[in-house]
């Protein structure tokens, strides 16, 4: 880690921190308690969390360095599903080596769909990687089902072959016989705190994949994929081939969107098509410009988010509402639960799209910039506090270097 | 020693035939200007020079390779850098990263896989970026959004960019075009500049007659995609030729 | 043969489709560079224009005497349709048989309307903006626009019928020689081609021979020099979001009867209209015409078992592989621009 | 989820640890030592009704749902009782379940097996749900049944039709009250022939999935047992949306009969276009041309209007099967009026199976005496009971499968609004549609060992 700058190592601290102490953070409301609706502290959705964040700070080596929008991402991270879940039925239920071979596969997926996507650029490669993934969708519901399972999607079944896997293997998958779904639950008081052997092992795996994002970022390689966004035409006379570094970028996030894929597998064996429907590539695009594209943080900010509605609010109820308001008196309750109701519950994508729409006419810089203006008002405060700060608070106001 | 041998180029975009047995000869470490009316085929004779456009016909040979064929890229890591009429910069990038990415290129070749690579760690490209923006009085920009910079500063730090891979030959695109008269002067100034540091050899397209003549050593008239006359500057002044094909153009508009 | 003239017929009908759709589509991306995800949406809420006329037409008040039980026993009331109160038996009926023509009249101004507001209360402020941005807003817009229209019409499908008169299909078969029902068609997909034709021949005229035809053209090839000439741009951009936005009504409109209309129909064809725009080449408006029709076709001609059984599946890729091997041959489309939307 | 725990010390060491300063953990998780997953601890009981509730099946969704509450009421002994009253087992009292007040949560499938999977897990993770319900396609119930099995709670399937539910992807924990293309094909086999005499020739569309293929392959082989030829079958993208160009080469190719074996948005479509395209009135080979759509669904009739008219299909449950069948049927009127009283519009199908599986389940508890699903499993296993509206019943303990009486409708001429859409032709009885365990198109799969979780 010598080779980050301070600030930098701070962020991956401060992100450290943040996903191991997760289980306890997210679930800030007394089990049982109204509020406890929106705990989000368990297990599954945890997982969710930093898996998808793994595919959208990947996303983001593309997109937000590179400016090139893949409107099809989502075919790896299938790909990389089908591939865990292949290997878990016919080699081990051990995730190490599904979890690698569904990089790989996905890394050679895009190799094939990104040599061929990236000989056009803007909206033309946008419709291009479209078009594969679309495809990939198709046919893996349909014509492929002997390899995906199709509609259904591809489970592990108790007849699997499984050739390493000793007969007294775990039948769940595990790292190394600790299985992804054993978990501790902690109760303190009202408070109870699941922690579970997934969600570390994703967490761990999303902090590498974090690091390996920020150096990407920081390195040669990555100004030169900024670059490529800010003038290609410069990079051609000056004697930089850009092919090779869009398509060393798109692999990458293929990558880490195999990785997100096969991580999936790993904590829920199951493998759907649906995750290769345009609507998926959709949503890590979404996640990636609704957290900031070009941060560092960012699209794990958006991952969250979008993953947090999905999840959340769509299972508030009206029995919930009632619950919440029932200390009020009646005609005010009902009528708070007519305004609320369409918002919650089935109507959360209603919620989904006035946010996106809202944080893009608001914040153009998405859920970072928010952030950082947030933090702007707080040092403005400790400008005022004393000279020295000032001069502190002054250096902090250097626009960062990203 | 022709540094850059143009040979019967010839050029043709459907039914406007843009260059006609175009020779060219340009001597090495000295400044040949090409200029021309409008229309008269400068800039498709330069892109036919950098590889963005194929001639139908002739050669291009530098430093005895042919170019013809090549990429862009590929065209400058022969040692070929183009300055372009409007600044290419990479307008997202701090004046300190758009001085090293030429460095990079010059050290790395096209491409590089240096994804895992700290940048503190490339000592060498930081201080040859440090070196240029100093040089070319730009350090105490370093730190600036390059879109955010002056349209001077802008040309400046291109050519920068494109002397720090230290190439042979300089091309460069009406340089001062759209230019006030005193930045158009600041420019002459740092091109002689450059050419008396320097083992450079400069082909510059240009417009304004101020900058031609104080420059060049040879001058190519071009009119109508073929070459008129190619002589000295005072030579090319009082050709009755270029007075009747250029000169007396723009003193028509004058 | 007369399968593969059927399947012609019916290539165009669907492309016919397509065009419309792609048409207002591409003329938002070449007028006002933006990239508009919510024009499926202005699609659905044309198809919803039809719905409600007909709920509007069946709005009903019960009737005084019970005329039997319902379902749990209790009196049941008939429905009485105000408008057979207002405008008398037979000509009530007509106008519930005729609401989805008469919507048309209903719909332009109402997608008017709709398109202006968008254009001046959202789109105008990301013009200068990314795409991505373009891209996250109109998204959202999108979502918020179904589930509004989920909100207050379910999300099953409506079934809006086309005048009686209309519901049956025409033997084209025997009109060329064929045998009887060897090529039969619909009457309103008939209607619905030709109304496609008529729509499109009205814009290519409108900007061929209107003065704010030709401004607007300009437009889209030079923008700023344009606005150099002093004239008030932005206010044609925006009738023009306007015209987009009722030609994607209409053809909305008129689809209502094809299939029922459902709150996500405008997603459904939103990939599609994009992949037909891509393919026509951005900013390219007989390019996306062109890119419809011949989406359309290929896709009919792929969905012929003849063709299935040689390639398994075909059907369901075709669109993408023909979209694929065009952006490569040809890397602006078949009939795209240099330069617009290749950043 | 398997709460295989570190050592009870252990536990508590980490705890007291990371609770320092906070508060001593006053007792550690219930969940961890009763044998099962989420045992229910206090007073209360929690089920998860999972259903679509965005997305095109949103409505049926919203039905199910409706029907849950009401399902939910009438164990806590609120309203009018319903079903409870007419169900054959009076081991329910009115008090919850063994005396626990039901609660229930909610969650949006969205009709994606990911996303179906996504909110179970969240029922069963943070809100403690002993039971997850619902649904309403067959691709979400396999992947919901697949994850109860491993999370070790008992899954009562919704509305899926697939044979794979209960045959190659068949679970211990899993239970399915529905039908299937099975039985649809063999109910309406007879019907059928009655109809339409034994020479016909079929020409089918299908949606290209599992689902499709599990109809298609049942209702050839029942049609073609009794005589008829299928001429083309051709498989349809579940995208599509426009079927113009698969519908149009339907009349010219010899065919009589046009199968549509299409669900939700396509059979809407198919059917539409197929009437648009007047096959509906056409003569071939000197007969009637006639549309079968075998699994007919309430919902999708009203989205196709009046093109339904004279259709014939197969559903699980009718609202008006007391009424017309007689009393076998006992339940149905008693499940239409409280539904009807409460909401205003008679029952679907997928509302009377999604609560017919509540109380199935809430009874089975009440006769295991126990919440573990391993219990519930072996009291629901070979079942037989009547009063919940289709006739005697049994949970064959091979498959999980409810065998019973199969509707054969028909879309009405003259409907009298928007939930009178269909007609009974017939009914045809249990055992005409009961199938042998090992019947080839089930086989492949096995139920495993029952999970309890923990």
């Amino acid at each position: 880690m010598q080779s980050l700058t301070k600030k930098d190592f701070l962020l991956l601290l401060v992100v450290a921190f943040l996903t191991m102490a997760a289980p306890i953070i997210l679930n800030p409301f007394p089990a049982g308690s109204g509020l406890a609706q929106f705990n989000a502290g368990y297990p599954d959705l945890m997982q969710r969390f930093v898996i998808f964040g793994i595919f959208a700070i990947g996303f983001n080596i593309l997109f937000g360095l590179t400016g090139y929008l893949s409107f099809g991402h989502a075919a790896f991270l299938g790909v990389g599903s089908y591939s865990a879940v292949w290997m878990m039925k016919l080699l081990s239920m051990n995730v190490i080596p599904a979890i690698l071979l569904s990089v790989i596969v996905a890394g050679l997926f895009s190799v094939v769909i990104g040599f061929v996507s990236l000989r056009r650029s803007g909206i033309y490669f946008s419709i291009l990687t479209l078009a594969f993934a679309q495809m990939s969708f198709n046919l893996a519901y349909s014509v492929l089902t002997p390899i995906t399972n199709g509609e259904t999607g591809l489970q592990i079944s108790l007849s699997d072959p499984r050739i390493l896997d000793g007969a007294n293997a775990p039948s769940y998958p595990n790292l190394f016989g600790a299985q992804m779904n054993a978990a501790t639950t902690l109760d303190f008081g009202a408070w109870s705190f699941t922690f579970s052997v997934g969600y570390y092992l994703c967490a761990v795996i999303m902090l590498l994949a974090f690091y390996i994002s920020i150096r990407v970022f920081r390195s040669p390689f990555g100004m030169m994929l900024r670059a490529v966004k800010s003038n290609q035409q410069r990079m051609n006379y000056t004697g930089l081939n850009t092919k090779p570094y869009t398509l060393a970028a798109f692999v990458i996030s293929g990558m880490y969107a195999g990785l997100a894929g096969g991580l999936l597998a790993a904590m829920d064996p199951l493998a759907g098509a649906e995750r290769m429907q345009w609507t998926a590539s959709g949503e890590v695009v979404l996640m990636t410009i609704l957290g900031g594209a070009g941060t560092l943080l960012g699209p794990v900010l958006g991952a969250g988010f979008i993953k947090y509605f999905e999840n959340i609010f769509s299972k508030i109820n009206d029995n919930v509402l009632h619950g919440w308001f029932s200390f009020m008196p009646d005609g005010l309750e009902d009528m708070l639960i007519a305004v609320i109701h369409p918002f919650v519950g089935k109507g959360w994508h209603l919620t989904l799209g006035l946010l996106f729409m809202l944080v893009v006419i608001f914040l153009p810089g998405g859920l970072v910039e928010g952030g950082q203006r947030i933090g702007r008002v707080f040092r403005r405060k400790d400008r005022n506090a004393g000279s020295v700060e000032a001069d502190a608070a002054a250096q902090r106001n250097t626009p960062p270097a990203e | 020693m022709a540094i850059l041998e143009v040979k019967n180029v010839g050029k043709r975009f459907g039914g406007l035939q843009a260059l006609s047995d175009v020779n060219l000869s340009v001597a090495e470490n000295s400044v040949h200007a090409i200029i021309g009316p409008n229309g008269a085929g400068k800039s498709t004779l330069l892109n036919c020079l950098v590889g963005k456009l194929i001639p139908d016909t002739g050669s291009v040979m530098f430093d005895g390779q042919s170019v013809l064929g090549r990429k862009p890229y590929e065209i400058n890591q022969m040692g070929i850098s183009r300055v372009f009429q409007t600044p290419e910069i990479f307008g997202d990038l701090s004046v300190q990263e758009n001085m090293m990415i030429p460095c990079f290129a010059k050290r790395d070749g096209a491409f590089q896989m240096n994804a895992l690579t700290a940048m503190s760690s490339q000592r060498d490209v930081i201080e040859k970026a440090e070196e240029m923006l100093v040089e070319m009085k730009l350090a105490d920009k370093r730190h600036m959004h390059a879109a955010s910079m002056s349209r001077g500063d802008k040309r400046r730090l291109e050519i920068a960019m494109c002397l720090s891979q230290d190439p042979r030959l300089l091309l460069l695109d009406e340089p001062t075009a759209g230019m006030a008269r005193a930045d158009t002067n600041n420019t002459i100034d740092l091109l002689k500049q450059i050419k008396d540091e320097r083992d450079i050899t400069i082909a510059i397209i240009e417009h304004d007659m101020h900058v031609v003549f104080s420059l060049a050593e040879r001058i190519t008239v071009l009119a109508q995609g073929t070459p008129l006359v190619e002589d000295t500057p005072d030579n090319i002044k009082g050709h009755p030729k270029v007075r009747e094909a250029y000169l007396g153009e723009s003193q028509d508009a004058a | 043969m007369d399968a593969i003239l059927l399947q012609l017929l019916n290539g165009l009908d669907k492309g016919s489709a397509y065009a419309l759709i792609a048409l207002g589509l591409t003329l938002i991306f070449g007028t006002l560079g933006v990239v508009n995800f919510a024009h499926g949406a202005l699609f659905m809420i044309g198809a919803f224009c039809a719905v409600t006329l007909s709920k509007i037409f069946t709005l009903s008040h019960k009737a005084s005497e019970p005329s039997g039980v319902d379902f749990l026993g209790k009196p049941k009331y008939d429905d009485i349709l105000y408008i057979k109160d207002w405008f008398g038996e037979t000509a009530g009926a007509w106008m519930l048989d005729w609401s989805v023509p008469l919507s048309i009249l209903f719909a332009v101004p109402i997608m008017l309307a709709v398109g202006f507001v968008m254009e001046r209360g959202l789109i105008k402020h990301f013009y200068k903006r990314p795409h991505a941005d373009q891209i996250l807003v109109t998204f959202g817009l999108a979502i918020v626009l179904q589930e509004v229209i989920k909100y207050f019409y379910g999300a099953n499908p409506i079934p809006t019928s086309a005048p009686e008169a209309f519901r049956g299909s025409f033997d084209f078969g025997v009109m060329l020689g064929f045998d009887p029902n060897a090529i039969i068609y619909p009457y309103w997909r008939l209607i619905y081609f030709a109304f496609s034709a008529l729509i499109i021949g009205g814009v290519f005229a409108f900007l061929q021979f209107t003065t704010f035809g030709m401004v607007v053209r300009a437009g889209m090839a030079d923008r700023e020099t344009v606005g150099l000439l002093g004239i008030n741009i932005d206010k044609r951009f925006t009738i023009m979001f306007g015209i987009a936005a009722a030609v994607a009504g209409l053809a909305g409109v008129m689809y209502a009867p094809i299939n029922s209309p459902n709150y996500h129909m405008g997603m459904d064809f939103l990939v599609l209209s994009f992949v037909v725009v891509v393919v026509g080449g951005m900013g390219s408006l007989p390019g996306a015409v062109l890119a419809g029709f011949l989406l359309g076709v290929l896709e009919s001609f792929a969905s012929m078992n003849e063709v299935k059984n040689i390639l398994p599946g075909i059907d369901q890729i075709i669109i993408y592989v023909v979209a694929i091997l065009i952006l490569l041959t040809r890397p602006r489309g078949l009939m795209g621009r240099k330069g617009v939307m290749e950043e | 989820m398997t709460f295989s725990n570190l050592t009870r010390r252990g536990v508590i060491k980490t705890g007291a640890a990371a609770g320092a300063g906070l508060a001593l953990p006053t007792y550690l998780s219930a969940a961890a030592h009763s044998g099962f997953t989420n045992a229910p601890t206090g007073d209360t009981v929690t089920l998860g009704f999972n259903v679509p509730q965005s997305g095109p099946y949103a409505d049926e969704g919203a039905d199910e749902l409706r029907a849950f509450e009401l399902a939910v009421e009438h164990l806590n002994g609120q309203g009018d009782g319903g079903m409870l009253n007419t169900f054959s087992s009076k081991a329910l009292e009115g008090n919850g379940i063994m005396g626990k007040k039901v609660q229930f949560v909610t969650g949006d499938t969205q009709t994606k097996s990911d996303a179906a999977r996504a909110s179970a897990q969240s029922m069963i993770q943070k809100d403690g749900a002993i039971m997850i319900s619902g649904g309403s396609s067959s691709g979400v119930a396999v992947a919901v049944q697949g994850l109860c099995q491993e999370a070790g709670v008992i899954f009562m399937a919704g509305l899926t039709h697939s044979n794979d539910t209960t045959g190659k992807d068949k679970k211990a924990n899993g239970f399915r009250h529905f039908f299937n293309a099975y039985m649809s094909a063999a109910a309406l086999a007879p019907v059928l022939k009655n109809l339409y005499g034994d020479d016909r020739k079929v020409y089918s569309l299908t949606a290209d999935y599992t689902w499709g293929w599990t109809q298609q392959e049942s209702i050839q082989a029942a049609t073609e047992a009794m005589g008829w030829e299928t001429i083309n079958d051709v498989r349809t993208p579940l995208a599509a949306t426009d079927f113009s160009s698969y519908i149009a080469p339907v009349l010219n190719s010899g065919a009589d009969v046009l199968v549509l074996n299409h669900y939700g948005g396509n059979m809407v479509n198919s059917l539409t276009n197929a009437v648009q395209f007047g096959l509906r009135e056409k003569q071939v080979n000197g007969k009637n041309f006639e549309i079968v759509v075998p699994l007919y669904s309430e919902l999708m009739a009203r989205g196709a209007g009046e093109n339904i008219t004279g259709i014939v299909g197969s559903q699980n449950w009718d609202w008006k099967l007391e009424n017309q069948m007689g009393d076998r049927y006992k339940g149905t009127n008693a499940f239409v009026q409280s539904f009807g009283e409460k909401y205003g519009f008679p029952p679907s199908q997928a509302a009377q199976t999604c609560y017919a599986q509540t109380l199935l389940y809430a009874d089975a508890v009440a006769r295991a005496g126990s919440f573990n699903p391993c219990a519930v499993g072996e009291a629901l296993a070979g079942f037989e009971f009547d009063g919940l509206g289709n006739g005697p019943t049994l949970y064959r303990a091979d498959d999980h499968q409810c065998f019973k009486d199969v509707v054969v409708v028909r879309g009405k001429e003259n409907p009298e609004n928007e939930f009178d859409l269909v007609e009974i032709v017939e009914v045809t009885p249990a055992d005409q549609v009961t199938y042998a365990p090992d019947h080839p198109m089930f086989a492949g799969g096995e139920l495993g060992d029952c999970n309890p979780g923990a």
